[in-house]
């Protein structure tokens, strides 16, 4: 191949200031977490309460949970954050539109509401699955004890059910720092977007997405191992959550 | 508010339907079909009893799984002319276009996912199942083929067009091969006419129509196909 | 205490139940028998309005379960019910599972539950599991916590729905042995049950149902010495062998 | 020049294309006018024309009259990667030729040359870089031009807020919706992208230059032979007067799809580098380099 | 015709069976019977090769099952087996499920496999609903097709693992009939079972396992009027009741 290996390009110094080209990648690597942490935390708030609903006795509460869940799955993740930056402050009245867009940080903004919004809707999924791999008779019993219908959620269903989908939210936890990618076409310097700079300005292209591509494979790695001492953590002992046999194993 | 241009979709509509959406569902199609030939070889690799089998398409799966999708469209577009000329023998690397380079990711790519799907599904059947294959005579070739696998396909159904959807939605990422997809059409012709907006919005449709209308699809597909319980 | 009249309750366009009605006083014991899918579950499930019903109304102590003003909560918390699968809440300990519903729905302090829940276990002679999980249990074993769990909430009467139908035939003597003890102390029962040992030795009444309706509701020896419906004739003669 | 008809004495890249039969040229899609799709989904340009003469000359040379010519759309990612493992032998887009870009490829002698400018609304009153004072700029993420803008903000103390977005189109809407003040890229990109806006008028692209950008068509490093005839082709191409044919083709007459004039002359700079061709990554061989400019070029070093 | 020697089986520390031994003869009907976990399942398992074991010998009308050059597939086409749950397979029609063993394990033509599955349907009673799957059947019904099943691959002897334990109560007894034909008719069987009234029946022998080990081996009167063993009587105890 027709090509100048240079692994020490990582030591050199970074034309967009701030430090070497691997202090520019980290600073990536820190972007890329913050972003996916931030958005994973209104997911997984949005996506219980959707989910929830989803799952209600209640038939327009769990329509337009519903609704909620195809609207933001429905649309390439790409799409819906270009949505957002360009053309969501436009259809608002002028004055919110300008505060959108006058956000001291409105890439992370953006990124982080269109990510947790976008991965809300499979979290929403996820819940609502757990919660019917439930036997009915939980539900029954919980409201025969004399529980109301939320304090049978609170203290039956939900723990019980994010036992079960620990595995798949691990799946979308793992989703969600790659999806944070998608940032980088509104601007958001995460990791893929340091890479991709870090490739243009030096043209040592494959050195720079070699490193992506390690960050990446350690940081999924961490958020793996740290998923399995939580699992181990809220085991229950003689109760096995394979046996609900609901490991979905979808998404990206 | 900005004064939509409509036009510049009446303009394109061939170039993005007969060009781009015909791409995106060929690959869609072909993706779809080989990962889940892939990966049911792959779930079943996993489910092994030896180690031997086991390790290795797990460790597959979980590289896989762990790098995101643009990078490996990426590292395959660049290595698979070496991989193609190491395994015939060339000096050159073998020239593979962008289209077959992008089936070849995407089927390898999306087998990990299918893979996890179906060993879902695989273990979702009961042991007694198996055993009652094995009490007939059946080997255990025999028993997969026409106990175990049918189950758990039909069962995996909905899990498995869901995630073809995604898959669907994927197909946009080519735009770093600069092939034309259907995203990649609509935002060319975005980019030379200056009509971002309009162009997004319309994806946006476009998309949430056929995924919606898809999985409403599926729903209907599941209650035909889904064993009478 | 729990009088049923003319209940009828449909799922869309079938029929569960039709015209059931019946009468359970202070201290009976009824037991619910006949074939699968007669509507036994879904009729005992309407006492405590865990399933609606659209027509016919139900008395229990004095309330009107399919009244929308009545305060089912409140209402369940004074029935206890035990459930075919026993529904333990499997991410709890035995003693969680005994003072959760004392604790939210009663409003007791957690010392006054603990007391209370380990009484009770220690009736059906289980205080040594206490610090144990529903998984870790035998289904007998499950199945008499199920019932002290019930019992903790202080139940005016306890429901029962195929309590040892999921049971190791073994194990279902010691859930049995409970119950029995239970009637003779005098409390409350509806049982649904195919143990027609249990229904000689403590029923006073048997109802018997047949696709949705109340085919005889009589006093134990009748059903079983001389059952006036061909129908109770041909299931006894299934049942028992 | 006789042509080595024998492919034993060939090497690199003209070896390559013999055996195969067939050039391989990577092209952009929307690099107005250099190289981009027109709507009949034709890959064409400014730089395609050169490119194509540099294939009339491989055929000549090679002997291969119907020597098959091979489009491979090629993004900022690729480029580089796909030139290294042989799948594209010429680049024929807008690729600035700079010092650091020679560790890896090599360049055909510059056919352009643009300045970095800023492209504002009207209504902003913007002029140079200073109006941007605490207001926020655009610039295509990748391009050099955020570096100059990175350490330009640190040493004058601008206070900027810089905005980097994934392309050209996206810059300019990011100016458009006012999310940024202006959108900082080579000039003669603002123009086109502003002639193909709905309010043409509305624009105005700064006086000001930030850097000089030097395009070249980027080839393969270390293969003298390939490189020796590139080289040839534009010299002949660039002494026989036939460059300002093709430049007014591209620069000054109505181009497709929507017939859009750009309406830019050949300036001086350029007219200089079509006299004394020259592939260095220098700027200042090409023009006066903006203060700015060399800063960040000494900090380099 | 099956001969158990000294089987010995573990689940990595855990003995599941303990020097397990016992002969059964042509036509002879052994019922299986012990408390839940005491290793009948696996042990009736081990005799078609379902439950690999470590020690001892198992000896298949002439063939070592432990043997590894021992063509288990071949073996167990000639043994019919019956499951608790039934595990018929639910994606089929009845009439597929019949035939599948047969064509593609005994290789016969699909009209040969038809007419022989249809007529095992016929004999127990279930010929109408050929055409339906599985999820359409009572337990019951399913149960007869599981039967009809095995016995469609003209086996040699049958194996029945619990086979009424799942079933409503109602439908225990039209199984049992069906096995009760069976044994009548001289099929060797060896069946695991709860249901002493069966036992008591048509066994000729009473195999009664504790802990993984064979605890009695007798016939059927002594086992029901003097059990040897204290843990046999308290079983028996248990379970009658
Ligand atoms: N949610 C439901 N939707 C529709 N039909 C139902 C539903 N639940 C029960 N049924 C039907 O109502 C009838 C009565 O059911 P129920 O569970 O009360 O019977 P059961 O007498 O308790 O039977 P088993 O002995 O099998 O428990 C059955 O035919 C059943 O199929
Ligand atoms: N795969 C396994 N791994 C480990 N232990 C097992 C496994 N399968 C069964 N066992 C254990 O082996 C013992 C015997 O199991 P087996 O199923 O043969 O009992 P059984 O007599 O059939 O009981 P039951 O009446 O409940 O069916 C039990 O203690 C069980 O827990
Ligand atoms: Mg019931
Ligand atoms: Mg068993």
């Amino acid at each position: 191949m027709n090509y100048q290996w240079n692994w020490m390009i990582f030591w050199e110094e970074a034309p967009d200031g701030g430090g070497t080209y691997f202090d520019t990648l980290m600073s990536g690597m820190w972007f890329t977490l913050g972003t996916a942490g931030l958005a994973w935390l209104i997911a997984l708030l949005i996506g219980t309460c959707v989910g929830v609903a989803r799952t209600a006795p209640n038939k327009s509460l769990a329509k337009t949970a519903t609704a909620y869940v195809e609207l933001f799955r429905n649309i390439p993740l790409l799409v819906q954050l270009f949505l957002w930056y360009f053309v969501v402050p436009e259809l608002l009245p002028t004055a919110w539109g300008d505060w959108m867009k006058g956000l001291p940080n409105a890439p992370l903004v953006t990124s982080v509401l269109c990510l947790g919004f976008f991965t809300s809707a499979r979290v929403a999924i996820q819940v609502a699955a757990g919660i019917n791999a439930l036997p009915r008779g939980q539900m029954m019993a919980g409201t025969a004890l004399g529980l109301t219908t939320w304090q049978t959620y609170r203290y039956v269903l939900l723990p019980m059910a994010f036992r079960i989908i620990t595995p798949a939210l691990t799946n979308e936890v793992a989703a969600i720092i790659k999806n944070s990618s998608v940032g980088l076409t509104i601007g958001l310097l995460e990791l893929t977007a340091r890479t991709r700079s870090m490739s243009e300005f030096s043209f040592q292209t494959f050195e720079a997405f070699s490193a992506a591509t390690a960050i990446y494979i350690a940081v999924s790695a961490i958020a793996l191992l740290i998923s399995n001492l939580l699992e181990k953590k809220f085991v229950i002992p003689g109760f096995s959550a394979k046996n609900a046999g609901l490991a979905k194993a979808g998404g990206h | 508010m900005f004064d939509f241009d409509t036009d510049v979709i009446a303009r394109s509509w061939e170039y993005l339907f007969l060009t781009g959406m015909a791409f995106t569902l060929k690959l869609t199609f072909i993706a779809a079909a080989g990962g889940i030939v892939l990966g049911t070889v792959l779930a079943m690799m996993r489910l092994s009893s030896k180690k031997i089998i086991a390790l290795p398409a797990s460790l597959y799966v979980n590289l896989m799984r762990s790098i995101p999708l643009l990078l490996v469209i990426f590292w395959f577009y660049f290595l698979v002319p070496y991989i193609g000329a190491w395994m015939t023998g060339a000096d050159e690397p073998v020239q593979v276009g962008a289209l077959s380079s992008c089936v070849i990711t995407f089927i390898l790519f999306e087998a990990a996912y299918f893979c996890e799907i179906m060993r879902g599904g695989i273990q979702a059947i009961s042991r007694g199942q198996v055993a009652a294959g094995y009490a007939m005579g059946m080997t255990y070739g025999q028993t997969m083929r026409h106990v175990v696998l049918p189950q758990a396909f039909r069962n995996m159904l909905p899990v498995l067009l869901t995630q073809t959807i995604v898959l669907f939605q994927d197909v946009s990422l080519v735009y770093v091969l600069s092939i034309t997809d259907f995203v990649g059409a609509a935002s060319k012709v975005a980019q030379r006419d200056g009509r971002l907006v309009e162009m997004y919005l319309f994806i946006a449709v476009v998309y949430f129509v056929m995924c919606f209308g898809l999985s409403r699809l599926v729903g209907v597909l599941q209650k035909k196909v889904s064993i009478v319980r | 205490m729990i009088q049923l009249t003319n209940v009828n309750k449909w799922y869309g366009q079938f029929q569960v139940l039709t015209d059931c009605s019946s009468n359970v006083a202070k201290g009976d014991v009824v037991v619910v028998c006949g074939p699968s899918g007669s509507g036994k579950s879904t009729l005992i499930k309407t006492v405590n309005g865990l399933e609606p019903f659209q027509q016919g109304q139900i008395i229990v102590d004095g309330i009107s379960v399919g009244d929308p003003a009545t305060n089912l909560s409140a209402l369940r918390a004074r029935i206890g019910m035990v459930f075919q699968n026993f529904e333990l809440f499997p991410h709890m300990s035995i003693r969680q599972n005994l003072t959760i519903g004392q604790t939210k729905v009663l409003g007791r302090s957690q010392d006054e539950a603990n007391e209370k829940g380990l009484a009770y276990l220690d009736r059906v002679g289980l205080l040594a599991h206490q610090d144990k999980y529903p998984g870790q249990l035998s289904g007998g074993q499950q199945q008499r916590v199920a019932i002290a769990r019930a019992l903790a909430m202080d139940p005016i009467a306890m429901l029962f729905d195929e309590p040892t139908s999921a049971l190791d035939p073994e194990m279902i003597n010691e859930v049995l042995d409970v119950m029995v003890g239970l009637a003779q102390e005098g409390m409350t029962m509806m049982v649904v049950t195919h143990e027609m040992g249990f229904a000689k030795k403590v029923a006073n009444r048997i109802v018997f149902m047949d696709k949705g309706a109340v085919v005889e509701d009589c006093q134990k020896e009748e059903f079983f010495n001389a059952p006036r419906s061909e129908r109770a004739r041909d299931f006894l003669a299934k049942i028992i062998h | 020049e006789t042509a080595p008809t024998n492919s034993a004495e060939l090497t690199g890249t003209l070896k390559k294309i013999k055996s195969s039969g067939k050039i391989t040229l990577g092209v952009r899609d929307a690099s107005i006018p250099f190289s981009y799709l027109d709507d009949k989904q034709v890959h064409q340009g400014y730089s395609i024309d050169l490119c194509m003469k540099v294939v009339d000359a491989v055929r000549k040379q090679l002997a291969m009259p119907d020597l098959k010519v091979v489009m491979n759309p090629v993004t900022s990612a690729t480029r580089v990667p796909l030139m290294a493992n042989g799948t594209i032998d010429l680049e024929c887009g807008s690729t600035t030729n700079n010092i650091e870009r020679q560790n890896q490829v090599a360049f055909a002698p510059t056919s352009f040359i643009s300045g970095t400018r800023l492209l504002a609304k009207k209504s902003s009153n913007i002029a140079s870089l200073t109006d941007l004072k605490g207001k926020s700029v655009a610039s295509t993420s990748g391009t050099a031009i955020l570096k100059q803008l990175t350490a330009l903000n640190t040493d004058q103390h601008l206070g900027m807020n810089i905005m980097p977005v994934k392309d050209h189109a996206e810059g300019f809407l990011m100016v458009e919706t006012g999310r940024a003040s202006a959108f900082a890229m080579d000039d003669i990109l603002l123009a086109s992208l502003a002639a193909n806006s709905k309010q043409p008028n509305d624009y105005v692209i700064t006086k000001e230059a930030i850097s000089v950008e030097p395009y070249a068509v980027m080839l393969r490093k270390n293969d003298p032979q390939f490189k020796h005839l590139v080289d040839a082709t534009f010299h002949e191409m660039y002494k026989s007067g036939q460059i300002k044919t093709i430049y007014s083709k591209w620069f000054t007459q109505p181009i497709p799809p929507k017939g859009i004039n750009l309406n830019w002359p050949l300036s001086e700079n350029i007219a200089a580098i079509f006299a004394n061709p020259t592939d260095s990554g220098d700027p200042s061989t090409y023009a006066e380099v903006p203060q700015n400019q060399l800063n960040v070029l000494n900090k380099k070093k």
